[in-house]
């Protein structure tokens, strides 16, 4: 992909990112960040690539080391944000008074 | 030029006066002269200095002497209007059906005379609406009276020595005064319940805040907004009704009326004998027939555990905004036929139609035309 | 698979992502966002695994199997006090695979890589080096393994620039010369700049740094997109380091704390994090949107008004919170203490104004048994009533029945400062770890959270 | 088994009990047995017939024979306690530094007296504080009586027959009776500025919505939350400044006071004369000499225009809300010296200490003691 | 000029537009937003006409020149009220435009394009053809040249599908074949549809349709970019098309009305506006926030109370939103009338129920006066009190002085619904020009209300 | 440009159209939708292409066409907007009072 599609995309992912953040409730700021910590554990993409086309011995190493780390951070990171959530879990009358 | 006068009242214990200092200036303005009666103020907190200063003449000897338009609060006696110059106007109370005497005499000396009572209660009439201004009066009154008779608290109140539960105040009629009563009653923290047999009320007890007490009875709607006598079988299923309500209450407010009627009992002597020890009643129609069973108008009694207040002249009680709201009544009424200096009647005009109950000879007001030429 | 295929894949999974922060960031959505970003993040895998026929393909699923094995469990397991750390850790990991990945393209493309390309790398292991040691140290602080304190040395307001110069010469060298050790090297500074940009940072401030520390791990990301050319990356990451400075700036500001004397406070010596009685006995403040939130999502909910209401003239912003909960279904009643306030009845008084409803005012004898079954105590503008010291002997209130709000599961003070109430003594409640203060005039803080509870 | 006997109280024109049915049943529960004089609850509506339900035995004869405690609202009678048994424990209000006959008596009779008057205030013992339950009765029922009395309204309304403007009051001194009275008032609708000595009485005053009065004067703060008597000068000056406020106020209600001195003269004739005709002047410290010169205890008298009220034993005025307080107060208290069903006074326990006069032949609050050493 | 410089001179001014178009949905930026997209717009014609050497230069430039000379005249003389008609028009040529420039890309391109070109040619032809044409009925309908009533004949049912389904074919024939006859086909085709989809819609619902077909021009102009292979062309008319379409769903929710059958309503029979009182005596009304922002940018309000606002227990939200209006430096005070309510004074009950310092409070006589010089009077649950017909004689209130809430410069009505007062007769006011309503109990659209105001 | 980056800028701008304008508030739906409608009068930017490249006539009268209709659609939509926008000057008053 040539390089002005490159920052077109990355511009506009910025205006994305901040948008639809910017509404964010308080309460919301730590499961947030860990929701979006573990988006960045994506890079376990990068890593696989990586390694998969390592030609030496200390790439090979090296792109392992970074799938490990980059699946501890995704997995993770999507795990334990969903147990901060787990607070939010709707509750019966609560539904029910917020949807009239 | 037009005198008008106002003489001190001369009914037993009334401190009102038809016309305060505030109110002299709109008379004159219309051009015509004030007189007004020494010391016809002083139960209103009006001192005659403030009349003079206002305009007006300190009359010391016979008030009515030249007058042309007489104002009053109470009607004026037979003889009194026997004795005034052909033609005078007089605007006062006047409850027309049970004076036929005083109609009798005023259409004999060729007065007109124009009844506050009678003022048609159109939107234009409500400056001059006098039942209204009284009746906020009295309403008011009677939730304090029944507040301070009360040995407790109105408000609910928690404190270290335990929690002052809230009183409990049934108000009965929501017209003008009963809504008035509730206001009060609630603004002191009491819980209020209230009826009246309109349709309309129900959402105007609500609108005070108070809680609508629903009977399982149809609503009784009359002409002009009143209410509608009862059947004494509706009476009867609505006094049974509201019995529970009356035992629960710790203060009783009824102010229920129909016009040109006797008031309608909806509190007999057994209910308030259900009631608990020290529990008050504050009837304000006692003077015309009492909603409570019993109750004597001008005299606290008891009746039971509970004791019965019969409202006498209640308006009378809080002289000073009595007053005031009266002559405000009397001055736009009298702006209606006060034209140039003159007294101008055009009965084309509804109000003037409506509340002339006297004029030239004739007996307008065909209850009280009907009952004086039936009965001679 | 065909190319445009992976493309697509790319571009779904990227959106998951926009649609995972999104719902992430209200309450109602915020579970099935975080399920959005865990699909999306599953898609982008699966494609990559499958759209080439890769080398070492045993050694990646045995590394990916290692790597949830790890995390699975800890995340699973964490204490809900321990989370924060825990997060921290992730986003160290992250950032660390970050610079290992562009380390090892410029290993791998050695001499052919574009000016654009090397810049992107140098930049990533600049970033993702940094962010890996900050978070580490943050982990280390969270963790009790070393003082929450701000830690300062002499020599550091000089010793964190120059790191910090030098890591920027060392990647303009990289870029340069493409040399391999000059890589190296940048990593090494940069782990030394993460650390030394962490250290001075104090306990309270940790939260915010580590979301700086996320911030730049997600821009560390969409720099190894531009290195691998790869759009997920680019997205992802850009995702990431937007929304992440954003939160950064909105946590700073719902903390009072500004973002430049957080980061860099204890260095210059104006912080007041450097020690003292503030940060020995710290509270636990928070915002009016929290209190909505926690509100909301309460059960139970009592409410214990105090002199302060009556100061505050707040009885009609209380009043419509608790009628907005009502309407949510929350349980909500008020306990009335008997002495609360400066005058007998004086909250019957007050709550009357604003025509609370007499069935909603519990006694404090009928209030404190159901205190244990409470979510949430909200004290407005109360102190002694609520004060546990009352049940020890000795103070002037000893003795004085009160409200239990200390039994309920949490507790918020609506209160303008610590001073202490009428008896004039220190409330050690405010202190408890499930005690929260949202400062200010309750009347203000009142209606911002009503405000808060209808946008919810 | 220890018996506990509650008197008719004696005093003129007293309505309350010093125990009622509710209360009986908290007393029984620490093991004694509990003796009510036949009618003592008539004055507020608690019949013997409740007294007996709530576990009380009803005494028609000598309640006094074989109590051991004697619970009541008033002060007993010196000759009375004079014949009680040595050792009986005597509850109720006692002036002590204006009673030295009755604590004398006591002394010499060997009976334990405490006096609700001295509880001391702090937090443990509001539930057993009289002076505060008491007040908030007086306070309630001086803002009703002031607007009962007022021949105008407390409230704004805006009405077709003109604006009725809301009464101004002025409420001096803002302790517990002051500041409901505050509360009733601006329930009512009147607009309300007070004024304290104390430095926290602006806010209290602000915190229940009225106004502040602020005079340029130093504040003046006692021991216990009390106000300080003011010397002549200040005095002097604060009657100076508090002048325009009181020549504008419709109602006037004072309830300063400070403990075990004269009520302060905040108000003089001259003052009330300001005033407008009929205006109202409510003295709650009317029996202790008078925040207004010239009220009169249990009368009405005119001052100039005004009609100034003097509060006469206010609480009784209430006597079922007061008696059940009151009785509150005791029981609670009660439960601090009845121990397993014996009387057990332990005067390590501040609260007993403070409010015990005398004990076993020894005055223990020392300025009767000094008074009795010093004149006998 | 170098195209990388132009692709980024395009990126900047699509960053102008998104900044436009965020400015624009907050008052306070608004102004700001429509000028950063004006500068969006210069920047990128500029960057244009320097990027290429042109044929026709002078030409084009004419013909920016008649462009310029016919669009700001209009814009700056247009009557406010003429402005949706202005704006429906101006659409329509934006519209017109785009199918044009993918129509001419046709002719030239010619046997050439891709697949993928020619979808978006045939796309960019219908969607544009069908903007213009349906933004002139719609300009028509709202200049008052044609009847502003749904207008539907025998067969309407059909046609109008059967057009959609015959233009959808024509562009398949056009993707197709590339046959030139077929564009010009489809381009008749798309015309009629737009007359067609218009024509049944009814006065009130004009509003929604432009925004409609605003984002339609949106996305042709979209579609227009991948035809001319154009960045700033896709951005652009895709932001457009995206905002357009949720702004078009906001505007039929806050209309009441939901979107399906304001556009097919009148066609299935189902609407309610196809004639008949409720079109001829249109009432203006409005949300929540639209009266907060009246009146928080408006210099003095009177609120005049009635039975209403008893009726609704109200008086606590409305002295919360006059409290918050004072704190904007608004001059707010109430006018009493002295019949307001059902008693003498139920007004004063109310208000003193809610605190209002009687201070605010103004009697009928005093407020008057002030009217002429109020910028908007608020009406809460009244009726009879602020009733013109009191002014001509032969109405149940003739003679009854009232509060003169027509002198002011507008009127907001709070009310459940049409229906009249305790005197029962038809209040004039309500469809007066400057009046607009506020549908709803008066508790809830006022807190609604509020709500809207601290949210500016 | 590929087509995959298009696509991208294209999804990646809906999303950036739709969470922009989300918290408008209603008093701003019209000259909202009327900047709107401004802004895609940048298809003048096209319209100057196509006229530009004609190679016929027709084509560039049509570019011309297509020309003067873009530029009354982006200026008089700019210039309309403005109008409708001047009630919301900044008051002094208000704009203080919001300050606070
Ligand atoms: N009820 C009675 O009859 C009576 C009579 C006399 C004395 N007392 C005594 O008064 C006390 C009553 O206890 P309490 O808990 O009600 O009151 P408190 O202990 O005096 O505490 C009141 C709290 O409200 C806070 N506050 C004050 N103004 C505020 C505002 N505008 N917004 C938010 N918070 C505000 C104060 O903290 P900040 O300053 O940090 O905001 C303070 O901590 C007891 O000690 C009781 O013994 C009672
Ligand atoms: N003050 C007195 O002493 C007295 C006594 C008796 C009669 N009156 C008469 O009463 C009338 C008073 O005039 P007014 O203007 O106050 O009242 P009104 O003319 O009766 O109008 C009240 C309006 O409030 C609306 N409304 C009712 N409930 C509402 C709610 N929950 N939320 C929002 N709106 C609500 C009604 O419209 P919707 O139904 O569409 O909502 C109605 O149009 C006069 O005609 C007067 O003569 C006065
Ligand atoms: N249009 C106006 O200008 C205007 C002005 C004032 C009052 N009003 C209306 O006039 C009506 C009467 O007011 P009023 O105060 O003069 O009434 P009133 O004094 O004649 O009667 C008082 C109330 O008693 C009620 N009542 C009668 N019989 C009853 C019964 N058996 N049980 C219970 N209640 C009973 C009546 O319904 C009335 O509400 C009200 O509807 C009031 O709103 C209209
Ligand atoms: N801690 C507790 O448990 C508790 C309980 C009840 C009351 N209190 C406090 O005790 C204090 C006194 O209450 P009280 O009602 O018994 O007081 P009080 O009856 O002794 O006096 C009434 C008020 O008169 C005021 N006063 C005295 N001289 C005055 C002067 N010259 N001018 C104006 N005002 C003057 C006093 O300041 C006091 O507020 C208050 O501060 C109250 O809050 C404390």
């Amino acid at each position: 992909m040539d390089g002005v599609a490159l920052l077109t995309i990355f511009v506009l992912s910025i205006f994305v990112g901040f948008e639809v953040v910017s509404k964010v409730s308080t309460i919301l700021h730590t499961p947030l960040m860990s929701g979006a910590n573990a988006i960045h554990g994506v890079i376990l993409v990068g890593a696989i690539i990586v390694a998969g086309h390592a030609d030496t011995g200390v790439e090979l190493w090296l792109g392992l080391v970074a799938i490990v780390m980059a699946t501890v951070n995704m997995v993770g990171g999507f795990v334990v944000t969903d147990r901060m959530l787990q607070m939010f879990r709707p509750r019966q009358s609560a539904a029910k008074g917020s949807d009239a | 030029m037009t005198t008008v006068v106002v003489p001190a009242e001369t009914r037993p214990g009334e401190r009102r006066v038809a016309l305060v200092p505030e109110s002299v200036g709109r008379l004159t303005a219309l051009g015509v002269d004030v007189h007004i009666q020494a010391g016809a103020g002083l139960g209103a907190n009006a001192l005659d200095a403030a009349y003079s200063d206002a305009g007006a003449t300190v009359v010391d000897g016979d008030i009515f002497a030249g007058a042309d338009v007489v104002l009053s609060v109470n009607s004026l006696d037979a003889d009194r209007v026997a004795a005034l110059a052909p033609g005078t106007t007089v605007v006062s109370f006047l409850a027309p059906s049970a004076s036929l005497d005083k109609v009798k005499a005023a259409q004999d000396a060729g007065i007109t005379w124009l009844s506050m009572e009678l003022v048609p209660r159109i939107s234009r009439a409500q400056s001059m609406d006098a039942l209204s201004s009284q009746g906020l009066v009295a309403g008011y009154r009677c939730a304090l009276v029944a507040a301070e008779r009360l040995p407790k608290f109105f408000p609910m109140l928690m404190t270290a020595a335990g929690t002052v539960k809230p009183a409990k105040v049934v108000v009965l009629g929501a017209g003008v005064a009963g809504l008035q009563a509730i206001a009060t009653a609630k603004r002191l923290g009491a819980v209020v319940q209230a009826y009246d047999v309109r349709a309309a009320a129900a959402d105007e007890i609500r609108s005070m805040g108070a809680k609508f007490i629903e009977l399982d009875l149809e609503s009784l709607e009359g002409a002009g907004g009143y209410a509608r006598e009862m059947t004494e079988d509706r009476s009867q299923r609505q006094r049974d009704l509201l019995t529970p309500y009356i035992t629960a209450a710790d203060a009783v407010i009824t102010t229920a009326a129909v016009p040109g009627r006797q008031a309608p009992m909806l509190v007999t002597r057994q209910m308030v004998e259900t009631m608990a020890p020290g529990s008050v009643v504050v009837d304000l129609a006692a003077e015309t027939g009492g909603n409570v069973e019993g109750s004597v108008a001008g005299e606290e009694v008891m009746i039971g555990h509970a004791s019965v207040w019969g409202g006498l002249n209640v308006p009378s009680q809080m002289p000073v905004a009595a007053s005031r709201l009266y002559s405000a009544n009397l001055a736009a009424i009298s702006e209606l036929f006060l034209k140039e200096g003159a007294v101008v009647l055009d009965f084309d005009d509804e109000i003037l139609d409506g509340s002339c109950v006297v004029h030239g000879g004739q007996v307008r007001f065909a209850p009280a035309r009907e009952a004086i030429e039936g009965s001679g | 698979m065909n190319q445009t295929w992976v493309q697509l894949a790319y571009l779904a999974a990227a959106l998951c992502f926009v649609l995972a922060l999104k719902g992430l960031s209200s309450p109602k959505f915020a579970r099935r966002g975080n399920a959005l970003g865990a699909i999306g993040a599953t898609i982008a895998v699966v494609v990559t695994l499958v759209a080439e026929d890769f080398d070492h393909m045993p050694a990646i699923l045995v590394a990916i199997a290692i790597g949830t094995v790890f995390g699975v469990p800890a995340a699973r397991r964490v204490q809900m006090t321990a989370m924060p750390q825990l997060v921290a850790l992730f986003n160290g990991v992250g950032g660390g695979a970050a610079a290992i990945v562009a380390l090892v393209e410029f290993l791998s493309a050695g001499q052919d890589a574009g000016f654009g390309e090397l810049t992107a790398s140098a930049f990533t292991v600049l970033v993702g080096s940094m962010s890996f040691s900050g978070s580490v140290i943050t982990f280390l602080k969270l963790q009790g393994l070393m003082t929450s304190r701000p830690v300062v040395f002499p020599g550091m307001q000089v010793l964190l620039p120059l790191t910090a110069l030098v890591s920027v010469g060392l990647a303009g060298a990289v870029i340069g010369t493409q040399s391999i050790s000059m890589i190296y090297a940048l990593a090494a500074v940069s782990l030394l700049l993460g650390v030394l940009f962490v250290l001075p940072v104090g306990g309270a401030d940790v939260p915010i740094v580590i979301s700086l520390l996320n911030a730049a791990t997600g821009v560390a990301v969409a720099a190894s997109g531009f290195v691998l050319d790869n759009v997920l990356l680019l997205i992802a990451g850009t995702l990431v380091g937007a929304s992440g400075t954003l939160l950064t700036l909105l946590m700073a500001k719902a903390m009072g704390r500004p973002i430049g004397s957080t980061l860099f406070g204890a260095l210059s010596g104006s912080s007041s994090l450097g020690g003292g009685e503030a940060s020995d006995r710290p509270v636990k403040s928070l915002g009016p949107s929290d209190v909505a939130v926690m509100l909301a999502y309460a059960e139970r909910v009592v409410i214990v008004p105090g002199y302060g209401l009556a100061v505050a003239q707040a009885q009609g912003a209380l009043k419509e919170l608790v009628d907005l909960l009502g309407e949510r279904g929350v349980e909500v009643s008020y306990g009335i203490h008997p002495v609360a306030g400066r005058m007998p009845g004086h909250m019957n008084v007050l709550l009357a104004e604003a025509n609370v409803p007499y069935e909603q005012l519990k006694e404090m004898d009928e209030i404190n048994p159901e205190l244990p079954a409470t979510d949430v105590a909200l004290v407005v503008g109360a102190n002694d009533v609520v004060n546990p010291a009352a049940r020890t002997p000795g103070t002037p209130i000893s003795g004085m029945p009160i409200i239990n709000v200390d039994q309920a599961q949490s507790v918020v003070f609506l209160k303008r400062s610590m001073r202490p109430g009428f008896a004039g003594i220190e409330n050690e409640l405010l202190f408890d770890p499930k005690t929260q203060l949202l400062f200010g005039d309750a009347k203000d803080t009142l209606s911002q959270t009503v405000t808060a509870l209808k946008s919810l």
